[in-house]
């Protein structure tokens, strides 16, 4: 018997729960190699902005133990150049495209919303609030709950796609951070995004990174990840994304036991190419083995 | 592409330096000069990222008498400088590592019969020996290669069979000249009247030092690049380097890992370190 | 020539840099066979409260990517064992032994620190404020910069002695906390504590840990508390004391260049009982190769 | 003690089950039955945790002819449960492994000529075969092996050899009686009238039904526990568990690393998982 893995996130039914992570997976076409992407529930896309953008100097990557450290400042094509070259690849696909983006002010957000609403093969929105508010000193939206609402709302207002916020985990109180985005008209929210870190080159005395800090990725960070994703499972209503450290199949059905509908793929994408296929593929077999007929019956079936 | 290659031999060629033989499908005998490998050193978590190496030879062993079957092979030549490489040099045969590639742009050879100019400084020489592999098929081929001390000079010998003229050069006198190659490389252009194609890889400020002589005598200069890679296949944005054009406004980053690892020096941006 | 490894925090001089950290060192006694204390700065109890404390049930320890999770609960013999049994112990050893302690409210930790202030072996306090306030709803002291103020003020009311505070890293803002911190008159802060983590047992469906949620330790949270003590070594003028993990003397001199006076080592004890000694015989060494003469001359040294 | 071990020989003796023989210093001969180490896997940080294991037998080699000096070595014998043993099963002779140990208590021999019982269930047989070489100097020693199957009875030909009458009991009947080790160690103490002292070590409900008929028929019984350990030397307090007396109120937590891991069943409160 094959079991169903098929999760639903407002309006958008996928496959099986398993996507990429956006910044660890380009635009979907660099991992075709790799990944089948009709094998996986859906894809999200780098981090776009309106104009594009440079990004940072580097280095921008460090290992650190057990995860790594990057620090890329959101290079990206832009909104025009991905709608002209990136949009024709994701319409040859039969997978959902999740467009991931950011702004530096709540307007600049609501207009790329409105723009990638306008974009058929774009199949729901993630907006990655990570990112200093430039009009408000550089207070980064994504730790502090007004900030985040007032984004959320201004993308809500603009979108009748699915919205995804994704949450920071460098906030004392996450679930506080999930309630306003989901009150604000969050359809889903995702957990985590990196957590601020740094490295050190003791020989030349500098921070290894160009830009001092970076974001934290890998199985290092899973345990954070997945009490917080346990954390605001508990306390929202809307579909959590899990995300953080996910390398196996068992790290993903993890996640979903903490109350994740669906996870994301980062960092294992490089490390393994083949990695969100393979996750997908190794939950579904999970499953099968134990003859659980539906994936929807782990969400949230940790027993405390 | 992605495989498991098992290892057939890992032996240290000079103090620090290894050259590792390992078993790879048969598609890897077409990389192309200047390719390279990203290497998953071991299947546990540390270190987490792979590490990237220039192929530095591939081939078919055809194992005589024993009437086994013809055995593609891939070789790495590398330095041991941290975790990775000093784990990768604890290998054994019959051990098995996880391999993606080739990956990146290969070298372009230029015409027939023109001088090539292959300049390598220290592990530099990597990617560089399967380049003079095919450049002698059609063109006098000379290596300058450089180091610190004679240690760091590697393979020469092997080079020298190809029928490569070699030129050394080592910082503190112990082989060949005493000073940086480079020297050696403009003394050679010099009597040749600028002549031929360089092909480089190396330090930074080296190859930095072979893009000027290149830029100033109007001899096509290509290099290859390394940078920090977490994926090899231009995802992460990690191995970014600066195009000629390249300023905040007008960004105009590449892709070591696809765009490269080799680039034509004139294109990149020489004032960044 | 041999480098000057002393340095001060507050009153107190230490040989070295290098401390062991709370709850991984046990009393001192413990590691007697595996480190000789004359070779460390400092050595730092396990967290007393003024009645012994059960703890938590079992599992209390699981292992992470990288790093490991704890939730021991706080067990501990209560400072009236710890003044019969333990002190003599310090007595016998020519190295300052500073006492870790918390509280349920302010008024027990300045109960606390008063006892402790009477004792002559006792060097230095550490104050750990990740601890619920349980007169206000259970809110941690150690995650709201007044609750941190109140709790440091009363300490530094009841002692003369050097007082550290130990940080959370489970806060948005970290130079915040410091910064309260500092005001209300610690001498010292200790950063960071653990960061809070979950692990689950997917066969058995249920979290890992009895009390479900712990504290992360170990490399996996090193670039995180790398990242917090420069933040916080650039915001304050006392010392801080680096920690979070410290696997060898490259890791801790990272931390000093980040700004740290001293540095304290957790989990490598329990990967290497004898890391303590040897982070800081490596310390030294690696200042004499360089013709470093004195340690203090790397605090904060790094180059932005 | 910390040492640094070269590994002998490492062998599967059962689908699963691997014995491990390494070098070790003279006073490991020294270590009690019953006492364990605290093995390293490997020195990168995957995994971090050291992982215990307990002492199956110590001895010192004699080479013999070749004029080498003895060579004093320490045994284990452990189960492939998950990542730290897989990698142990994957190590070879030659490889080194850093260790901790003796640690925790032994058992309590008891007097000379009483029947002495011991009781494994799977590779809880561990500790118990040291316990046996040396009981079997002054007492009757009989054996109770348990397991699922017939591949968890270890070594039971070892425990013949030194003289044990060795008793098995599999669930699925594969070997011996079918059905639970117990009820076999039940049988021996009616026949017997109770008579002589139990040493068990096993799965925690194997330990709790032995405590349980040691308490009934008035049997004293020791028990080796397990918990989960990351310091073994009593500092982390990750291992306890609860004593007699334990409740919230007044706490009667006992290190399974420094106050057992053997310990008399009486004193433990066997209500809990
Ligand atoms: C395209 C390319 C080809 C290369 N070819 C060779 C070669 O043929 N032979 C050879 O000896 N070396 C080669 N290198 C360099 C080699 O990748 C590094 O020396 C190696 O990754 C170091 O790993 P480590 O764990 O020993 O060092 P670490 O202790 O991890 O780091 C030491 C230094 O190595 C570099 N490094 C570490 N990881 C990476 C990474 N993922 N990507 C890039 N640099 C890294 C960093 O500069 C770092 O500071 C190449 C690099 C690139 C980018
Ligand atoms: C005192 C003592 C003596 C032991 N003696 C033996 C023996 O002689 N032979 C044998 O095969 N096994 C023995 N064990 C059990 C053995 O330690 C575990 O099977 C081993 O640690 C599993 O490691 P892993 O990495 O393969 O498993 P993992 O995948 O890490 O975990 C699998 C399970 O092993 C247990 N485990 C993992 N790490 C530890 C740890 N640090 N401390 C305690 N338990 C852990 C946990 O229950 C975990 O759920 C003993 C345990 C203790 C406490
Ligand atoms: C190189 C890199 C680039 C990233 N870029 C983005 C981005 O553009 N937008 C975003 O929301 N998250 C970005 N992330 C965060 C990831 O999507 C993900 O939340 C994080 O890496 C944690 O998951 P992981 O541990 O599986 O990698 C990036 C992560 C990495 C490693
Ligand atoms: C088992 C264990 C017990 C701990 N107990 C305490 C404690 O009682 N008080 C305290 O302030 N910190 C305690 N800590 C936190 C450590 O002192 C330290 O801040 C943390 O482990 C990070 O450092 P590390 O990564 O080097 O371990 C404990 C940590 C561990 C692993
Ligand atoms: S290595 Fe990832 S983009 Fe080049
Ligand atoms: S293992 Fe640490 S106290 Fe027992």
């Amino acid at each position: 018997m094959k079991p169903d893995m098929s999760v639903t996130i407002a309006s958008l039914t996928l496959r099986n729960p398993v996507m990429t992570a956006s910044g660890t997976f380009g635009y979907g076409e660099e991992f075709k190699e790799y990944v089948d992407l009709e094998t996986i529930g859906a894809f999200v896309t780098k981090g776009l902005s309106l104009k594009p953008r440079a990004g940072n100097p580097t280095p921008r990557i460090v290992e650190t133990p057990g995860g790594m450290l990057n620090a890329i400042g959101l290079q990206n094509v832009g909104i025009d150049a991905f709608i002209k070259k990136k949009v024709p690849f994701l319409r040859s696909v039969n997978t959902p495209a999740i467009a991931n983006f950011f702004g530096y002010t709540p307007e600049e957000y609501a207009e790329l919303a409105a723009r990638l609403d306008g974009i058929p093969e774009v199949a729901a929105l993630e907006v990655n609030i990570s990112c200093p508010n430039v009009k408000q000193g550089g207070i980064v939206f994504g730790t502090d709950p007004a900030a985040a609402a007032s984004v959320t709302a201004a993308c809500r207002a603009a979108t009748k796609k699915p919205l995804i916020v994704k949450l920071s985990p460098n906030v004392t109180d996450i679930v506080e951070m999930a309630r306003a985005c989901e009150g604000a008209g969050a359809d889903a929210l995702s957990v985590i995004n990196t957590l601020t870190g740094m490295a050190i080159d003791l020989e030349r005395r500098k921070p290894v990174l160009a830009n001092i800090t970076g974001g934290l990725s890998g199985p290092a960070i899973k345990p954070v990840a997945l009490r917080m994703v346990w954390q605001v499972a508990k306390a929202v209503k809307v579909p959590v994304i899990g995300i953080g450290g996910i390398m196996s199949a068992t790290d993903a059905l993890e996640f979903i036991l903490a109350g994740a509908t669906a996870v994301q793929v980062g960092t294992a994408s490089f490390v393994n190419p083949g990695a969100a296929q393979e996750i997908a593929q190794g939950m579904e077999q999970w499953l099968a083995e134990r003859g659980i007929a539906d994936v929807r019956s782990l969400i949230g079936a940790l027993q405390e | 592409m992605q495989f498991k290659a098992m290892i057939l031999d890992n032996a240290e060629v000079s103090p620090g330096y290894w050259r590792m033989r390992m078993t790879a499908p048969p598609e890897m005998t077409a990389a192309r000069p200047g390719q390279f490998v990203m290497v998953r050193v071991n299947p546990s978590i540390d270190p987490l990222i792979r590490r990237p190496f220039g192929v530095f030879d591939t081939g078919i062993l055809q194992p005589a008498y024993t009437g086994a079957a013809p055995q593609p092979y891939l070789e790495i030549l590398y330095r041991v400088v941290g975790k990775g490489t000093a784990m990768l040099s604890g290998l054994h045969e019959t051990d098995l590592l996880d391999i993606l590639g080739p990956l990146g742009t290969g070298f372009d050879n230029g015409p027939a019969a023109e001088e090539k100019l292959i300049v390598g400084g220290g592990v530099g020489l990597a990617p560089l020996y399967l380049l003079a592999k095919e450049l002698v098929n059609d063109s006098p081929v000379r290596l300058f290669a450089g180091g610190r001390t004679k240690d760091d000079l590697l393979c020469i010998t092997e080079f020298e069979r190809l029928g490569v003229e070699c030129y050394t050069a080592t910082e503190d006198g112990s082989l060949g000249e005493q000073g940086l190659v480079t020297k050696v490389l403009e003394s050679r252009l010099e009597t040749t009247s600028n002549k031929g194609r360089i092909f480089a890889c190396g330090p930074h400020g080296m190859l930095k030092a072979v893009a000027a002589i290149g830029t100033a005598r109007h001899v096509p200069c290509q290099v290859s690049l390394e940078g920090y890679m977490a994926c090899g296949m231009g995802a992460c944005l990690g191995c970014v380097c600066q195009g000629t054009g390249h300023s905040a406004e007008t960004p105009d980053y590449r892709c070591v890992c696809t765009e490269g690892p080799v680039f034509d020096a004139a294109q990149l941006k020489w004032e960044v370190a």
